[in-house]
């Protein structure tokens, strides 16, 4: 624990604990550790007020690095955990770090079921598309073909989408970054943040041990600027060098389709504009491979689930003025036996 | 009298023949509203004074067919001038609305009993739906009962007519007949039905006046009616019970509300995570509905995270709590386990059901004894308690809480299908009078490390999220004595699994010493039971210790860690019997701690002993 | 067990049990239960080859029922059971059957991945919003507000949709019809089992004792017309009496609009022309409140799971002509020690 | 000798000693490629005829920091001319690639042992970085061991010069310098392994020559460069084994191997579902790789689909194995019920490691006992097996396979952590000479009913999906004795719960009765183990018998039921003793079901018993 107390505004390694840090040297989830700590400075957070919550795999070992409250509980039920935290204290800031083998794979279910409910937590699934901690399986986001000790001639499933789970959940914040790309992630990471309700943030995350560039072919420098499409609310959805290239609608087949501004009589009236709070169009993002969509793709706020609880414990509260336990046990029929 | 007896006129009436107890059976079609009947009836035996224990018994099925047997529900009290403690072993009285209900219950009926059929519900369509080739109210089937046929339906019929109701309403009256009949026979007082009647049917007064009217023709039959069986009915004079306010009370609700009262005691809001499972669901409702006691409950997508979510509002500061059935509790183990190994407070509550797998859901058993004690992977001692009887939840779930908070573990709650269900009469305790046990939060940031235990419960401090200088972190992996980070240091797991052990089994010292219920503390032959069986061992052994066996009850409350002096008290017996509902479970545990020759009296059919199995097990022991 | 054999077509009843049926009366179950029946004659299904696997509830009572192999299994796993069935007996015609909170609650891990791995079963999700068998709380698909013994004051949670939640795990089949809809329900089930692959069908089913008439806003006669639109692939989305009711795109919000042919302008040619390999078109056909959209929303065929795994044993076999078991224990290091 | 103790080049060599046994322990960084030095060292000695064992020591980190003490990767062999069971209570030699290795092992080594340590990776950092304050090579603090300190990361460098290699590669061939170093010291052959340098760098033949040539300096330098210390090395004889062909496994690869050739033998395919958990994925790795032998592996979403999925292909005809750890298991509890209500076959294989929840998971433990017999809802009986070693996995494999498919019925197979990853030598045997034990699918209509007990195993029969005539529907619901339809009826539910009870009590039959290892059938101690523990018991007995002492040595295989016989055989003994890697599992059930008053010996510590631990505790209950 941290008996230190600042007074003045915290900054980035005050959010460091003293715990040697042991993940691969290489390993992506330093530099996502390294954004969180300077994000938190940033926005101010309070260390006693913010709580990291995590299942297990590599990246859930994130909350023994962060001089928060945290806890690492077990594989895959992050998610509920935090929805009783929230459900006790709906004042505390809490932060969801999930896998893909431990948000996809065990914890589904929970992962559909506290975004469904719009719990007012930030859940950042590490995608490295492998099973690091236990040294190399593939993972539900492995891409068909995979070797890996469990699937030595390449794996046969259908990899899942996360972006595609967290819409299809009913997501009201559904957000993608990159481990490496730490001004676009710390923005990512404030917007979720700031915003109310679950927030689904999934970031690339490259295991150097077991999936080693397995998203080089969008995250390498040369090739980013094509790979890559940065979204923003009320922009056009352009990207390329000089930000010539945009998404246009073919609204017969429903996709969104690359054009190059300028070639083919393409203007940029002919772009579609980014509108974070259209489904429709995250889900097309999504379903994009290429370019990549990062940043916020879909943000529709509505009320969450633990402000609502708490409004029917409030009402309820309000309709039964004086009711006390010894009122709770007498209600109803009750009959006095004299000596 | 045989099955032909009809109503006999004779003027001459004597006077109501007195009983010690009574145990009547209502029982008819789903949709019948024979446990509305026989709530009824345990009110107005409860307003009388009686000492009184019933027990629903509910189909398996939603809503089955009309007709059908497996549609049948049925609602059993007992009651009695005596101290009562069982729903009764066999049924002095039953009243079957249609042939299914008779076909189903008549084996409850004792040789000699009696029992009323609406003869007007005897079709032929419902004599085949039930499965009768011919008429038992004809072919002499039920000679050895005092049968008494009364064409109900009609009688309610005409008694509602001038509601002017659908034949289908005017027929939904039919129950409240029987009542009235009923608390003639036992010289009831109709006004608190009357009462809840215009209460129920506020918006219909139509409905309400009908079935008072029902209500006061059974009643009227009764009295002017002579039937030859019944005389002049009879009365259950009031039981000697300690005076003071009652009520009557299911183990579901006592539950919730010893939940409710233990937080408040402790100082915490319960936030309750559950996953609807039968017959679990009672407390899950009952909580639902006590929002304005800042109860918060939580319907999880699963088991697991509704455990899980407990542990989090716990890990949080609040009373976390989860409640399911057997096969609930397994999907819970591993979150249980973590519980254990973050040394966090958690109250799990099974009620147990009929198994392996889904089993008989609707049906009682006691067969997770083992799965409570044992069932997690590696050593993750809990504590683990038992509530007896309907009333004794509330008592056993404010113990749960103490032990929970007062020694940062998971406590599991054992009860069952029986007593979710079961009601009793119940002294309301004055919530004022109850011994506080406030938690105290750490705050102190001086000196804290998460696992630092105190030195004489073996706690963790509590130290939860929002306390500044407190951050921490904690986990499920194994963690250093002293500081709280994580440690795979052989000499410090071996002390930490040591520690877990010693927090646990040091309960033992924070408990009441095992007493003997019922006999002495030393004999020939000392019963050993746990959970629902209380009630009928309790009954078999002071009947027999009448007849003067030297026989002794022992009920045990706290299942894990075992009291200090069981094993001295049992070693004072000639021989251990250990009835339970299930294939010897408790028995594991008495015969490996106390290597006493312990015997089980094992019942698996998902129905509560009966005292006269008991009695003849015990029996058996002393004449061998 | 059913011991006569009949060498000529069967017929409906010949996939009856003798057992009774045990929902209550005017249960939507009975009316399901009916069509099943007639089209696995209608199918020609073998009685001895079809299987029956179904987690707890009262939908999943439905193996009882059906004089094929069943497995009445445990609560939310039937997808798990399936897969394994069909694992080791690929040539088995396997249909799952669960409900609402067998299937979205504690089973929704075990349906994102079974859709995800495209397991070739028919999975029908009978969704009556409601919890029936323990006694009529809310569950994941009912509505905000649903009053019921665990939410007396109404629920406060954001209810999944079914079809969407099936559309982000990735499923390749996705369709919809009602307990009542006797011939629409029969035509969707055939094409579910004419699909190779996790062919999902959601069921909405009326649970008269605990949510009687949930769906009727669209299932009575009354409304129906106005309030179903019944997708054919290749057929303009029309509905209505006459047909005279549309969708039509908005490229701009990017959702289906509901328009009048003749009036405002509005001809056939506006109408979009369902495709069911479209899964943006599905997603917003799903995402339709009002009409609601009933038949194969969307089928766009992959190779199922167990083929391929299939097809990787049979290639590792070719690829090791001859080797026994001995030769499995020798494989590697080994060395002799002479006596 | 001491710390300061160098090379002396005094030519007078003296013969090579004889030793009977020697324990030698690799240790480097998690990049220093110990595991397979380790591993070759293992294979040279195997082929020079000796005994051995081995255990391999992994860091909890997928790949730490270099030089952290938290990386340190370690792999042990005991090898000798006797019988060896165990890898070896404390280390002879000692190889400690860097300082952080020498920190975490030098507890390990036996004072006067001797330690080899490359004196070039010993800088200031690396100290540092490994907590010494002060250079251990200097500060007098090995004066109890014989240290031997060399330049290896030098006298590498020079070795490979000629092959150009980057310094980081070059370095990399330290670990072949050192190996080649203790071959000369134990008077190995290079041969195999220059074999498999060239096999292994196929496509990098500098690579595969660096590494012969660092082999072969490492081995040169021992031979000219003389150490005082080892004079002319040591030999170790032949031990005397059973002649045949042999070879080196681990409990992972034995287990899997015996997996498919028991359902081979039951004619069955093997579909095996699981779900990635350290250190149960051995078994899915190598079952991976087996698709040619018809074998399915199914990585699961989560261990319940595992064991579901497993429950579907045994319902379908194949064999149903789910494997996984503790925590794992836990989750599949409710499967499992699943399974034992409808008596399916199926193997649930864990690999039990250090608890509770998360606990120590690269650590072994035997604390999963509890679960095995205990961990379900309501009566669930299943059988249980334990291995005792690496190669015994795949005898238990075979017999877990047998008693799920002859008895209709889930098998709990226990193993651990050391064992799944121990490798010890192998008699491999004749496949062909194992006794078949084929499953008879039923076929006839006539008279078939799913839930009809076979009247001598109480197997219900196995009629699988696409069989005509059969068809039937199974559940979780309770099911009616005789037809096989769910039944509510309390009379049948009591039957089916004793018949399930009773066909796994019934396994006592037809298992055989339980020997003694070593010992008399009577005496003054039984020692009692069961599973990993059983080379530091057996060799302890064994030593201490030869000192006179009346001990025996029981090793329990079938955990549940337990061998008809054992009882009777404790009961012979005076004192019962139980070393446990738990806090006393098996002993619950051997006082519970014996009476015996048989006592723990507990140790709870994620490591393996050494023998002079159970040595120390048989005497002091001797002594006593
Ligand atoms: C109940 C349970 N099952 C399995 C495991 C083993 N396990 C730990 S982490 C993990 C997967 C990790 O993958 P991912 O979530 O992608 O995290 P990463 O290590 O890649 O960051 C598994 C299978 C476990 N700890 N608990
Ligand atoms: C592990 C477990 N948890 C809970 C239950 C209790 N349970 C049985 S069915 C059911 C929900 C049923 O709802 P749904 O799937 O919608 O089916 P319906 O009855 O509405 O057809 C629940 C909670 C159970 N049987 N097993
Ligand atoms: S295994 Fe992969 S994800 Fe895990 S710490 Fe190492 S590099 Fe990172
Ligand atoms: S409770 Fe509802 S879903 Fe269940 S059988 Fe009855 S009507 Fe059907
Ligand atoms: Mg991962
Ligand atoms: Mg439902």
């Amino acid at each position: 624990m941290n008996v230190v107390r600042l007074s003045e505004k915290l900054v980035a390694k005050d959010f460091a604990t003293d715990q040697e840090v042991r993940w691969c040297p290489g390993c992506g989830d330093y530099a996502i550790l390294k954004v969180m700590q300077r994000t938190l400075a940033e926005i101010g957070a309070v260390r006693e007020n913010t709580v990291f919550v995590s299942g297990i795999g590599c990246a859930s070992r994130f909350p023994y690095y962060m001089a928060t409250y945290g806890f690492h509980t077990i594989h895959g039920r992050a998610p509920a955990v935090a929805t009783g935290i929230k459900l006790a204290r709906p004042e505390l800031d809490v932060w969801v770090v999930t896998g893909d083998g431990d948000g996809l794979s065990i914890g589904g279910n929970h992962l559909l079921h506290v975004l469904r409910r719009n719990v007012d937590l930030q859940v950042l699934l590490f995608n490295n598309e492998i099973y690091g901690l236990t040294k190399g399986q593939y993972s539900p986001t492995s891409r068909v073909g995979t070797r890996s000790p469990s699937t030595p001639t390449g794996s046969v499933e259908h990899p899942v989408s996360a972006a595609a789970f967290a819409l299809g959940a009913g997501a009201h914040f559904v957000a993608r970054s990159v481990d490496t790309m730490q001004k676009h992630l710390a923005e990512v990471l404030k917007r979720a943040h700031a915003h109310r309700g679950a927030s689904f943030v999934e970031i690339f995350q490259n295991c150097i041990v077991y999936n080693d560039g397995v998203f080089s072919d969008f995250t390498e420098k040369d090739v980013a600027d094509d790979a890559q499409i940065h979204v923003e609310h009320g922009r056009p959805l352009v990207f390329g060098e000089g930000k010539t290239r945009g998404l246009r609608l073919d609204p017969a087949k429903l996709i969104l389709e690359t054009v190059t501004i300028g070639a083919d009589g393409v203007s940029e009236a002919d772009v579609v504009v980014h509108d974070e709070t259209n489904r429709t169009l995250a889900t097309m993002l999504v379903a994009l491979e290429m370019p990549v969509a990062l940043g916020v793709l879909y943000c529709a706020p509505a009320p969450s689930y633990e402000t609502s609880i708490r409004e029917r414990i409030d009402e309820a509260k309000a309709s039964h003025p004086g009711d006390d336990l010894n009122a709770l046990l007498r209600r109803g029929h009750t009959w006095t036996v004299s000596g | 009298m045989s099955a032909n007896a009809t109503v006999d006129l004779d003027p001459a009436r004597p006077a109501r023949q007195e009983l010690e107890s009574a145990v009547v059976r209502f029982a008819g079609d789903s949709g019948d509203g024979m446990q509305l009947t026989g709530g009824q009836f345990t009110q107005s035996s409860a307003m009388a004074g009686n000492d009184l224990a019933t027990f629903p018994d509910f189909p398996a099925e939603i809503r089955a067919p009309i007709g059908t047997t497996f549609g049948v529900s049925a609602f059993q009290i007992n009651f009695g001038s005596r101290v009562i403690k069982t729903s009764g072993d066999s049924v002095d009285l039953l009243i079957a609305m249609n042939p299914a209900a008779l076909m189903v219950e008549i084996p409850n009926l004792r040789a000699g009993g009696m029992v009323i059929v609406d003869s007007g519900a005897f079709t032929e369509r419902n004599l085949h739906k039930a499965g009768y080739r011919t008429n038992p109210l004809e072919d002499g089937s039920l000679d050895k009962y005092r049968t008494i046929p009364i064409d109900i339906s009609k009688l309610t019929l005409d008694a509602v007519k001038e509601f002017g109701l659908s034949k289908k309403e005017a027929l939904r009256c039919r129950n409240l007949w029987t009542l009235g009949l009923v608390y003639w026979m036992y010289a009831r007082d109709r006004q608190t039905t009357i009462d809840w009647l215009s209460q129920k049917f506020a918006s219909r007064p139509d409905l309400a006046g009908a079935n008072a009217a029902a209500l006061n023709a059974g009643h009227a039959f009764g009295e002017t009616v002579e039937m030859s069986d019944v005389s002049a009915g009879f009365t259950v004079r009031p039981a000697d019970i300690a005076p003071g306010l009652y009520r009557a009370v299911t183990g579901g609700e006592a539950l919730a509300w010893g939940l409710v009262v233990g937080a408040d005691l402790a100082g915490l809001t319960v936030m309750f995570g559950s996953y609807p499972i039968t017959p679990a669901s009672a407390v899950l409702h009952t909580l639902s509905n006590l929002k304005h006691y800042g109860v918060i409950t939580f319907q999880a997508e699963d088991e697991i995270a509704a455990a899980c979510a407990a542990i989090g509002a716990s890990y949080a500061g609040s009373l976390g709590v989860t409640s399911s059935s057997g096969p609930g509790i397994a999907l819970k183990g591993e979150a249980i386990g973590l519980a254990v190994s973050t040394e966090l407070p958690l109250v799990v509550i099974n009620s147990q059901r009929a198994g392996p797998s889904t089993g008989m859901p609707t049906k009682t058993e006691q067969s997770d004894l083992h799965q409570a004690v044992f069932g997690r992977n590696a050593d993750s001692p809990v504590a683990v308690v038992s509530a007896r009887s309907p009333s004794d939840c509330f008592e056993v779930a404010i113990e749960a809480v103490r032990l929970a908070t007062k020694y940062m573990t998971p406590v599991i709650l054992l009860t069952d299908g029986y007593i979710a269900n079961a009601a009793e009469p119940w002294l309301i305790p004055d919530v004022d009078t109850l011994p506080p046990m406030p938690v105290k939060f750490r705050t102190d940031a001086e000196g804290f490390q998460p696992f630092l235990r105190d030195p004489a419960t073996l706690a963790r401090p509590w130290a939860v999220p929002g306390t500044p200088g407190l951050e921490h972190r904690i986990g499920g992996l194994e963690k250093d004595y002293d500081s709280g980070h994580i440690s795979y240091d052989p000499v410090n797991h071996e002390r930490m699994t040591q520690a877990r052990m010693d927090k646990i089994a040091g309960i033992a010292d924070d408990i009441p010493r095992q007493a003997v219920e019922e006999g002495g503390e030393r004999g020939r032959l000392a019963v050993v039971g746990w959970g629902s069986t209380y009630g009928p061992i309790n009954r078999a052994v002071n009947r027999l210790r009448g007849e003067g066996l030297d026989v002794s009850h022992i009920h045990i409350r706290h299942i894990w860690p075992l009291p200090r002096n069981l094993c001295d008290l049992l070693g004072g017996f000639e021989q251990v019997l250990v009835p339970e509902l299930n294939t010897g479970q408790l028995l594991t545990l008495l015969r490996s701690e106390c290597l006493v020759p312990a015997e089980g009296l094992n019942k698996i059919s998902g129905q509560p002993f009966k005292i006269a199995e008991i009695e003849t097990a015990i029996r058996a022991r002393m004449e061998a």
